[in-house]
């Protein structure tokens, strides 16, 4: 379903999410070409929760990501040319190419700290919560994670921190596991969960917790206004699992594009390889989100073509700003230990 | 000026960082330990209600709730009581706290205090008996300090909670009842300053904590002896005031490094290293290490005194050096 | 309610009820001599679930318990003076002196760890689990530990490890913190947990978990020695909640003894300061399983009495061993830290 | 002798540690990293269905399970990938596995092998790069071993597998393709035996891990400026062959240490320590240390070969000493 926003909000929504689509499809290029280095991982598949939650987010709050940041932060309001500088490791990225894909923050966002240690922000995102409590601003905590957080420890302890002290914050669990691909040998579940659903273990220490699907831009929106909006008024912390169909690009350790999305594919999918065919027909939450728009006639076909074109243009300068930026100077590597 | 023990100087910086900043809040209670005198925190939990938090036994979650709180504008000093129990908060400290400022470009400041009380306690065998300063030395990104003298504590823990880094504060519960003067000014002390303790001529004892009293200590029975010893106690590792020292070293070309770490990869094996890069020429003897032995730390107080940084090993090292 | 046992097996868990608390009374008046140094910690208030619970475990079975360990430790049946020696830190001890009231263990009586940081042991208990489950010999793990320790993630960690792989481990939490002392200011508990009752925690990992009265030795045996021949059947884990009431001896962070346990305070609390009376005269699980075998006529009062003599004399005896016992000899230090 | 790759030598130990003892089990599945031979693991996995098991993401849990595993008898040995996440594992590695053995007065062995891949992997940035064996070695009780080759990689393995004590097994990704001889026969390569990589009299060169490779490289470039470097391979921390080592610095005296840890208080400092008190007399320089800078890594290629301890550090360092 579509959110229940205005049409220029509903527009802003899809550049979001074609945004991000297309920055990760051009990232998975200039890996391809060698132009970064190391492990990352993308965002494709979960669009939809990454955009209309944090659309949800007001100026001053919070927000905490993971490894699988990038959509996060092109949905609240990164220049996709410095978060591009930054995971090619140049001079003009977020964190002038010392964080990297698993890193990039954006204080001026609200964006405090973005960990790849998986779990790590959970902890971080209630003392975040805290603070705001403590100055009683309203501001909220929303800490973005993977399924596989709840396996470790810091989950269950912070969990039972933000209810017991009541902390303003909203754990949203973007569980990507569903029919994905595992860890373990022939496993179908990128977590390994003995507590399922998974908010049975934020119900376990008193917190609302709810499941949405995830490639429902509506539903997530709705889901996540009204957490706010009870977070806010001092209700304690809640729990969302918003659920996602792993993309079938990320199969291997590396991502590779099964097919260059376009917005045509929203109507036929007889471009793609048989073996994605049903994830791009179905699972696709831009795509998914693009028939909605049309279907419920809110936006015609030419305005998300041409929503599509300034997008691919934006990506295309930002790759442009990014290969331009310079690598940092060596006596960067020295600087900021300490504040 | 004024003779304050060291659990009331602690406990009035307490107070006085609290009061001075309201951006100040305390996790836990256990600021004095279990020292005869830890019912006196509960005076500034019930002057700060709102500022003094009890969390429940989740070392990672509330060190890492106080580290975020730190990232969103608050100045949180947390007590991890045993110095031993930083190792459940291990992530938390090692690889967000320490890397924050750096991974973000600058960005991200986390002003938090871990406060522990390391070293050996007396019947604490060995799971509460560590010293993970020389562990945490090696995370860039910490300021480690250690005070050893009333003066000290509250002078840098004032300087501990203006700090805009993460910082570690590593106490000793051998040193709460301690007596010394206190000034009643500000006398916050600056960070990557160190002290000579005490003046001498023939060798320097470089020590940190509870063992700079120890140091002293053993001086005065050496100065019968007729040997002079400097104690010099660096205060902070992170930052190291390396000056102070090598001026020390160069007077007395003889180097004993007293330390209740595990020897092995300890705060001496650190200082042992740079003084021999920089004093080479200079040094008349090796320097010696008078470290916790590389065992784990036995309960039985024979045992655990046997394999600590005792008087009797300290005075020996000196005499080996000097002799 | 008395456990469902033949005469013989009564009198036994009589005698290690009143060992436990002879030995841990002793003990405390050792202490106040400068006898031996550092914190510990006394069983007192909880002799009826761990004498009770323990009884239930087969020869090869493992066990694992925390710094609240003496009196697991005399219920799997340690000599109270060799027990006795390692608290006093003496060569004899069970560990040589070099563990102390924290760390004794006994491996030749499966006790394998005494770990006291809170939670240490809930992982190493899986593990012993995994080995008893890999070599198929249907052994059993038993982990005792209070309820502060389901704070820390490496509990709700291992609940889902021990459940998802359906290791044969019995998690016995000793809740001893009703209208106990807590740790915060003026707070009533010893644990600080939302998630409350705390068997929510473990059955969120699908691991079944009930409350027993830790008082009451009857009920502690019939749940223990159900749930082991449910975990020995292969249906994976299981979980215990006893709760006890806390002695109120332990209100100092040092324990006190407000009255020297008699058998005739089973009848007559009236010697007890008015303050402690009501502990001694509904809390006592000692006091309160004397009462029953007396009321039930499966004993007499000459018979406990008889019971009572015996085992101060065995505490007194141990006291003596342990005095007598020299202290380790300075190479001990050196020796044992690597096999 | 038959020529291995890296991986394949740690393979085919893997397959035989598991063949030859059934306590062996294997916990987690990163063995090979990520390199594009991980999938050669299925084999084993697929081998052994009831001995191989691919835990949750629960160190600390799935660490301390193995550490009571292997209390109870079994040999575990736990596939930990990034060395930076066994600090998530702490507690259970240093405070309960190293400890348990000497707490119990010498009956509980505690026989786990920890396998972590430490280092500068290459955009690892800040969180992913520890070299966390300089913290471990401070914490008595734990065995340390860090293969350099094929030929290492198997005969240490073997013997980690096989050994009564808690054991790191400290392995770095940028070795896994390098090819070497390996012998046909058991060839397990006993704890405390250090090896001389490459014989020279101008310079003691001591690294571990990848940097004998890079040592070795440098070596042989050094050699044709005339500068002949002793390349010296501890293989195992605890223990540790100083014994070897020392007879080295004696024929050369003159020694740099290269070592990936953070410099303060990592494994360069132990060891410098060490030959300086024992080699007092016999150095003519000052030891020179090589290693990774104390900042936290950052993630840019340039940047992050900047602080680690790079051929051209290296090459400088020996230069300086000899010169
Ligand atoms: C503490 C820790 N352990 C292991 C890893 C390696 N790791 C990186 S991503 C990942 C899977 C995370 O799964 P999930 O949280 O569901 O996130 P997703 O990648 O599915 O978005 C793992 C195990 C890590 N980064 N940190
Ligand atoms: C990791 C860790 N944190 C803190 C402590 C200090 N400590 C010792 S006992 C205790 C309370 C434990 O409560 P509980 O588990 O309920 O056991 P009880 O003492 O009530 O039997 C605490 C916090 C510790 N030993 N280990
Ligand atoms: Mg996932
Ligand atoms: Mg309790």
């Amino acid at each position: 379903m579509l959110p229940k926003l205005p049409k220029e909000n509903l527009l802003e929504i899809l550049r979001k999410m074609l945004l991000i689509r297309h920055f990760e499809e051009s990232l998975i290029g200039l890996f391809d070409k060698g132009l970064f280095r190391g492990h990352y991982h993308v965002y494709i598949g979960q669009e939809a929760t990454g955009v209309a939650a944090l659309s949800c987010l007001g100026g001053g709050d919070y927000m905490f990501t993971t490894h699988r940041n990038h959509g996060h932060l092109l949905a609240r309001g990164a220049e996709p040319g410095r978060l591009l500088a930054e995971i090619l490791g140049r001079k003009d990225g977020y964190n002038k190419g010392k964080g990297g894909s698993f890193h990039t923050n954006i204080s001026s966002l609200g964006i405090l700290q973005t960990s790849a240690v998986v779990a790590g922000i959970i902890p971080l995102s209630t003392g975040a919560a805290y603070a705001a409590k403590a100055r009683k601003a309203g501001q909220v905590s929303v800490c973005l994670f993977g399924d596989g957080a709840l396996e470790e420890g810091a989950a269950p302890e912070s969990f039972n921190l933000a209810s017991l002290w009541k902390l303003p914050v909203l754990f949203l669990c973007e569980n990507n596991g569903k029919y994905g691909v595992g860890r373990a040998v022939a496993a179908a579940q990128s977590s390994t969960m003995a507590a399922y659903p998974l908010t049975d273990l934020p119900k376990a220490y008193k917190i609302p917790a709810e499941q949405v699907d995830g490639l429902d831009a509506g539903a997530v929106h709705a889901a996540v206004s009204e957490a706010l909006s009870r977070i806010r008024r001092g209700e304690g912390p809640r729990f969302i699992e918003a659920q996602t169909v792993r993309w079938p690009g990320s199969e291997s350790n590396w991502p590779v594009v099964p097919v260059p999305t376009e917005v045509a594919l929203a109507w036929d999918v007889g471009t793609a390889p048989e073996k994605v065919r049903g994830w791009y027909r179905e699972c696709d939450p831009a795509l998914i989100f693009i028939r909605e728009l049309v279907e419920e006639k809110q936006v015609t076909r030419e305005e998300i073509s041409q929503v599509d074109k300034n997008v691919r243009g934006q990506v295309a300068q930002a790759v442009d700003f990014a290969l331009k930026s310079p690598y940092p100077d060596l006596e960067e590597a020295l600087k900021d230990v300490f504040a | 000026m004024r003779e304050l023990a060291y659990y009331e100087a602690k406990l009035e910086a307490l107070g006085e960082i609290l009061a001075a900043d309201e951006r100040v809040h305390l996790f836990g209670g256990s600021f004095l330990g279990l020292s005869p005198h830890r019912g006196l925190f509960q005076k500034i939990a019930l002057a700060y209600p709102e500022r003094v938090a009890f969390p429940p036994i989740s070392e990672l979650g509330f060190c890492g709730l106080a580290v975020g709180a730190a990232m969103a504008g608050l100045r949180p000093v947390v007590d991890l009581s045993t110095a031993s129990f930083i190792f459940e908060a291990w992530p938390q400290v090692v690889n967000e706290a320490a890397n924050a400022f750096y991974m973000s470009g600058g960005q991200t400041r986390a002003p938090v205090v871990f406060h522990i009380f390391h070293g050996l306690r007396g019947g604490g065998a060995a799971q509460h008996s560590h010293s993970p300063q020389a562990m945490l030395w090696n995370a860039p990104g910490l300021e480690i300090a250690l005070p050893s003298s009333p003066r000290d504590v509250r002078g840098l823990l004032k300087t501990a909670a203006r700090s805009d880094n993460p910082t570690i504060f590593v106490d000793h519960v051998q040193l709460l009842e301690m007596l010394g003067p206190v000034p009643e000014d500000d006398a916050a002390i600056p960070f990557g300053v160190a002290e000579v303790k005490r003046a001498g001529s023939d060798v320097t004892l470089i020590a940190t904590s509870y063992l700079v009293q120890r140091c002293l200590a053993v001086a005065e029975r050496l100065a019968r002896e007729g040997i002079q010893a400097e104690v010099v106690d660096p205060r902070t590792l992170v930052p190291l005031d390396f000056h102070t020292l090598m001026a020390s070293v160069e007077k007395t070309r003889r180097v004993v490094i007293v330390d209740e770490c595990h020897q092995s990869c300890g705060v001496a094996a650190e200082l042992a290293t740079r003084i021999g890069e920089a004093g080479f020429d200079k040094l008349k003897t090796p320097i010696r290490r008078v470290a916790t032995l590389d065992v784990p730390v036995p309960y039985s107080q024979r045992l655990e005194e046997f394999i600590g940084p005792s008087d009797s090993r300290i005075s020996e090292a000196v005499r080996a050096v000097v002799g």
